[in-house]
């Protein structure tokens, strides 16, 4: 999907859980994300520990949105 | 290096009480005789039996572990099949004659489900380059709880023992035509044609490990650094293979004697090429040897001021890896490259044919879509054994079907997708 | 200098030659999932040092793949380790899942062809 | 035996009605007519098929009527019940090409019945279609009619005889994809020696196995001002209200969700919920957030680090799902979130 969203013109950042496959289907900004069932969030935190953690990731994405990148990058 | 290969054209085989020869191109083979050249004193093998399959007949060999053409060195330095079974000598010169048209083939449980399968008529027969020669089948039976590398080796060295015997038949003989094969020094060749591009041939052997190994003058590939030889040294038995996987595109003993690239790029060598030499590489699974190897050739090339190359790989998948990064770093020498692959695009079609891709790979010759499904007749008589067949890569659950017919890819068939472009198969 | 490494494998044969002097990492999958998890070790930054496709096996005709890994994670995801185990994952679904063949013979066979596959890269890493 | 029916669709042209100034000529069905090309056809066909109608439609009328056009045709080619309907050969006309592929995956999808149709590499509707539809390569102009129409109809009669067709290269059509295995008149190690020889000698050869580009895409220029951008977010994590009204599958999804978030602040456990079936869904039916960063997006849109979170949200399942259709959904909501005008995209994946 992440490649037809870029080939309308559209920046996109992709947060996956495993990257490899993030990269196989071509995505060009790549953000990690925490694990399968809960990609943006951590169920062993307190509430406000882990809306922090998503908040982070989703800054990363943000960080990734307004880079310029060549290739497929992963935004650590 | 001159090499006179002397070709005798076998009409027949047959078995005979009397004494093994070779008379008016007719083959007598006296089984006792052979059983004992084949085992010589090997340990590992209760015991060995022989059949014959003629082209057309309505004959299935599997499961089959290598096929091999007999030759005998009737002049110049060491024999056949130096360091494995003739003593280590630098071969390629002097005079070899080749039994054409039959070849040795042994067959035997080794493992499971790796072997492949020779039909010697049907539809199987239009994809084995082994369906069109004379076979002298050996089958091999090991020793009680012998374990799989041994038996393996055993077969392997009963094989060799055995094609070398056949060969000494014709020691005496007088070939029906001959081919001379001269490749010059370095410096020579540069001067004897010195506006002819130079081309080499770089060959990827299988080395894995057990059951995936290729043999040159019988030490381990995998042990070897990317290195040189004559190309007439082949002819002698050089290369030998002790590989046990994938029967479409390995590459048995038979095709080492008789490279089709070598073969070809003579035919044009002192006319439009100068076929400066033959480089040897493997495919090993530590990543970092594949880094090792493929910078090793690529600086042979640079060396060597070769101007093109032809690039032939043995498998699939991992070597996928090796044979991208050879071309990738031999182009960058500005080196022009032609590469010989197979492809596993799956059973439709549709897949990825190689596990790997590089925009430098831009001039390539197939053997095929291994993954092809084809329906193998009813045969008449099976040499070896049937049990394994629903076990052999690419042979599918239904594979056996209640008409008897086969449902396979062409993966278990012999050679059907050989890497070194020996058939004419191809895929667009 | 040899390298730091850690045997990833899902086959019993390595765990139990290599078990106890090396760090080997078992996981009882089949070929898919073991593939899975070097992926996720990969995602993890450690860097694969063996092919994923060794072995001339079809993938799904074997149950069994042993990978290495260097010991130590990088930062991030390394390049080359992410290209192989993608085209690896990718060029599963191109084979007929052909677990029907693990009869217990065979798969004494894949395992030890499996086994001499990694020693063959152990030996690579020792340069031994 | 009966002969074979054939369907040929043409454009005003090719039906000698007109060029660019009558593209407008509406579709049109003339029954046991052969026109133009269509008579081309005939010599390969011989008494072995016949063109039992032939459909002629303007290339604009076509492309401006699309769906009109194509609803018509279709209709037609289901009352004819051809058993293999022909477009073209459109050469390098770029129109007329698009409409000949156009229809004959029409024709195909929605009747199941085989279609050929050829046009130049370069014709825009070749890359479209000849994926989906055979298409034999021809030559740049009209002037190509004599070589191509015997391929076209040679194709034309194996497919209505549901004969094997051969690899590409045999047969003519452009290479689909479909990797189709045949014996060539020489061993490999020769084709590769010749090979060698062009590519030394700088001439030029034909590679039998082009490497595949991976189709990648390039990166999109970054988003200038993040702080005036419209986000939107896309998940395969396949979140969607309570009760999954759309009743998308847990996996092999056929469709995607589109949903309106206007005015929600959070993902709750009683208002969101998961439809994924790959991936244990208790923490994603807990707090759907920790897949789709809605309660996050809101915070940043207030604070003005956004410029504003896009009241549309897509989702689906990615468990399973055909890479083709994944592939058509993300086509179709781009366009929506072009329209939209959305600046950029957050995609989640599990």
């Amino acid at each position: 999907m992440v490649k037809e969203i870029e080939r309308a013109g559209i920046p996109v950042v992709h947060v996956c859980t495993v990257t490899p496959i993030s990269m196989t289907v071509g995505a060009n900004r790549i953000v990690p994300a925490i694990a399968i069932p809960h990609p943006l969030g951590n169920p062993a935190l307190e509430p406000a520990e882990e809306k922090a953690l998503r908040r982070h990731i989703v800054e990363k994405a943000l960080e990734a949105l307004t880079t310029e990148v060549e290739d497929q990058t992963i935004f650590e | 290096m001159k090499l006179e290969l002397g070709n005798i054209y076998i009409k027949d085989i047959q078995f005979t009480e009397g004494e093994a020869k070779i008379d008016d191109h007719i083959l007598y083979v006296n089984k006792e005789a052979a059983a004992a050249a084949a085992l010589g004193e090997e340990e590992h093998l209760a015991s060995v039996s022989f059949d014959i399959a003629k082209p057309g007949e309505s004959v299935r060999i599997t499961p089959v572990k290598d096929v091999i053409e007999p030759r005998v060195k009737v002049e110049g330095r060491g024999g056949i099949f130096p360091g494995v079974i003739a003593k280590v000598d630098t071969v390629g010169s002097g005079k070899t004659y080749c039994l054409k048209g039959m070849a040795v083939v042994t067959a035997g449980k080794i493992v499971g489900f790796q072997e492949g399968v020779i039909d010697m008529s049907g539809e199987g027969a239009k994809y084995t380059p082994f369906s069109q020669t004379l076979n002298l089948v050996m089958v091999c039976t090991p020793v009680e709880g012998l374990k799989q590398h041994e038996y393996e080796a055993a077969v392997r060295f009963a094989g060799f023992r055995l094609a070398t015997y056949i060969g000494e038949l014709a020691r005496d003989l007088t070939p029906d035509d001959t081919k001379v094969y001269e490749t010059y020094g370095i410096m020579e060749g540069k001067e004897k044609f010195p506006n002819l591009p130079r081309v080499a041939y770089v060959q990827m052997l299988q080395s894995q490990g057990l059951l995936h190994d290729t043999y040159v003058y019988g030490v381990d590939a995998k042990k070897t650094l990317s290195t040189i030889m004559n190309p007439t040294e082949t002819m002698d038995g050089a290369i030998v293979s002790g590989n046990c996987v994938s029967a479409c595109d390995k590459n048995p003993t038979y095709v080492h004697e008789n490279n089709p690239v070598i073969a070809d790029l003579f035919e044009e060598h002192g006319k439009t090429i100068n076929f400066v030499c033959q480089i040897l590489t493997n495919e090993n699974v530590y990543l970092a040897d594949k880094m090792r190897s493929s910078d090793w050739t690529a600086k042979l090339c640079r060396l060597l001021d070769l101007d093109g190359i032809i690039l032939s790989q043995e498998g699939f998948g991992n070597p996928d890896t090796d044979l991208i990064m050879n071309c990738k770093k031999i182009e960058a020498e500005g080196v022009k490259t032609v590469i010989i692959t197979d492809e596993y695009a799956g059973r439709d079609g549709k897949s990825q044919s190689l596990a790997d891709a590089d925009v430098a790979a831009d001039a390539v010759v197939t053997g095929g879509n291994a993954n092809q499904v084809v329906i193998l007749p009813k045969l008449d008589k099976v040499i070896g054994t049937m049990d394994y067949i629903t076990k052999i890569a690419g042979a599918s659950e239904e594979t056996l079907r209640a008409d008897g017919t086969l449902e396979v890819e062409l993966q278990v068939l012999t050679g059907a997708t050989n890497e070194t472009g020996f058939n004419k198969l191809s895929a667009r | 200098m040899p390298v730091k490494y850690f045997i990833l494998t899902n086959n019993p044969m390595v765990l139990e030659k290599y078990g106890d002097e090396k760090d080997v990492r078992f996981f009882d999958l089949d070929f898919k999932g073991i593939i899975e998890k070097g992926s996720e070790m990969i995602s993890e930054n450690y860097k694969l040092l063996t092919h994923p496709l060794s072995g001339s096996i079809k993938p799904m005709a074997t149950r069994y793949k042993s990978m290495l890994f260097q010991k130590k994670p990088l930062d991030k995801p390394d390049t080359w380790s992410v290209k192989l185990i993608s085209s690896a994952l990718q060029s599963l679904d191109k084979f007929e899942d052909q677990s029907y063949k693990h009869t217990k013979q065979n798969l004494e066979d894949f395992s030890l062809v499996d086994y001499t596959l990694i020693a063959s890269a152990i030996s690579s890493a020792e340069m031994r | 035996m009966a002969k074979i029916k054939v369907v040929h669709y043409i454009n005003q042209f090719f039906a000698q009605i007109g060029g660019e100034e009558k593209a407008e000529y509406p579709a049109e069905l003339r029954v046991g007519e052969v026109v133009g090309p269509g008579q081309a056809l005939m010599q390969t066909f011989g008494d072995e098929a016949e063109i039992t109608a032939t459909i002629i439609c303007g290339d604009s009328y076509f492309n401006e009527n699309l769906d009109k056009a194509k609803a018509e045709i279709v209709a037609w080619v289901k009352e004819q019940k051809p058993d293999v309907f022909v477009a073209g050969p459109a050469f390098n006309a770029g129109r007329y090409g698009v409409a000949c592929g156009t229809i004959c995956d029409a024709v195909q999808e929605e009747l199941g019945i085989p279609a050929v149709t050829g046009m130049y590499e370069e014709n825009p509707g070749a890359d479209m279609f000849k994926d989906k539809v055979y298409t034999i390569a021809t030559a740049n102009s009209a002037a190509g009619m004599r070589k191509a129409a015997p391929l076209v109809a040679k194709l034309a009669l194996k497919l209505a005889k549901g004969e094997k067709v051969g690899a590409s290269v045999e047969e003519g059509y452009m290479p689909n994809g479909v990797r189709v295995n045949f014996f060539e008149e020489e061993r490999g190690s020769k084709r590769a020696v010749k090979m060698l020889l062009n590519k030394l000698a700088d001439k030029p050869f034909v590679t039998e196995y082009p490497m595949p580009s991976f189709d990648h895409v390039a990166p999109n220029p970054a988003v200038k001002d993040i702080t005036k951008a419209k986000i939107a977010l896309v998940t395969s994590g396949g979140i969607v209200p309570k009760g999954n009204p759309d009743h998308i599958e847990s996996s092999s999804a056929s469709h995607y969700g589109e949903y309106d978030i206007a005015g929600v602040m959070d993902l709750t456990a009683e208002t969101y919920e998961t439809a994924h079936g790959g991936y244990d869904p208790v923490y994603a039916n807990e707090d759907p957030d920790r897949v789709l960063p809605v309660d996050v997006l809101r915070d940043m849109e207030k604070e003005g680090k956004i410029g504003e979170l896009h009241h549309l949200f897509y989702t689906t399942v990615g468990n399973g799902t055909a890479v083709a259709s994944s592939k058509a959904f993300a086509e179709e909501f781009s366009k929506k979130l072009l329209a939209d005008g959305v600046d950029a995209v957050i995609l989640t994946s599990t």
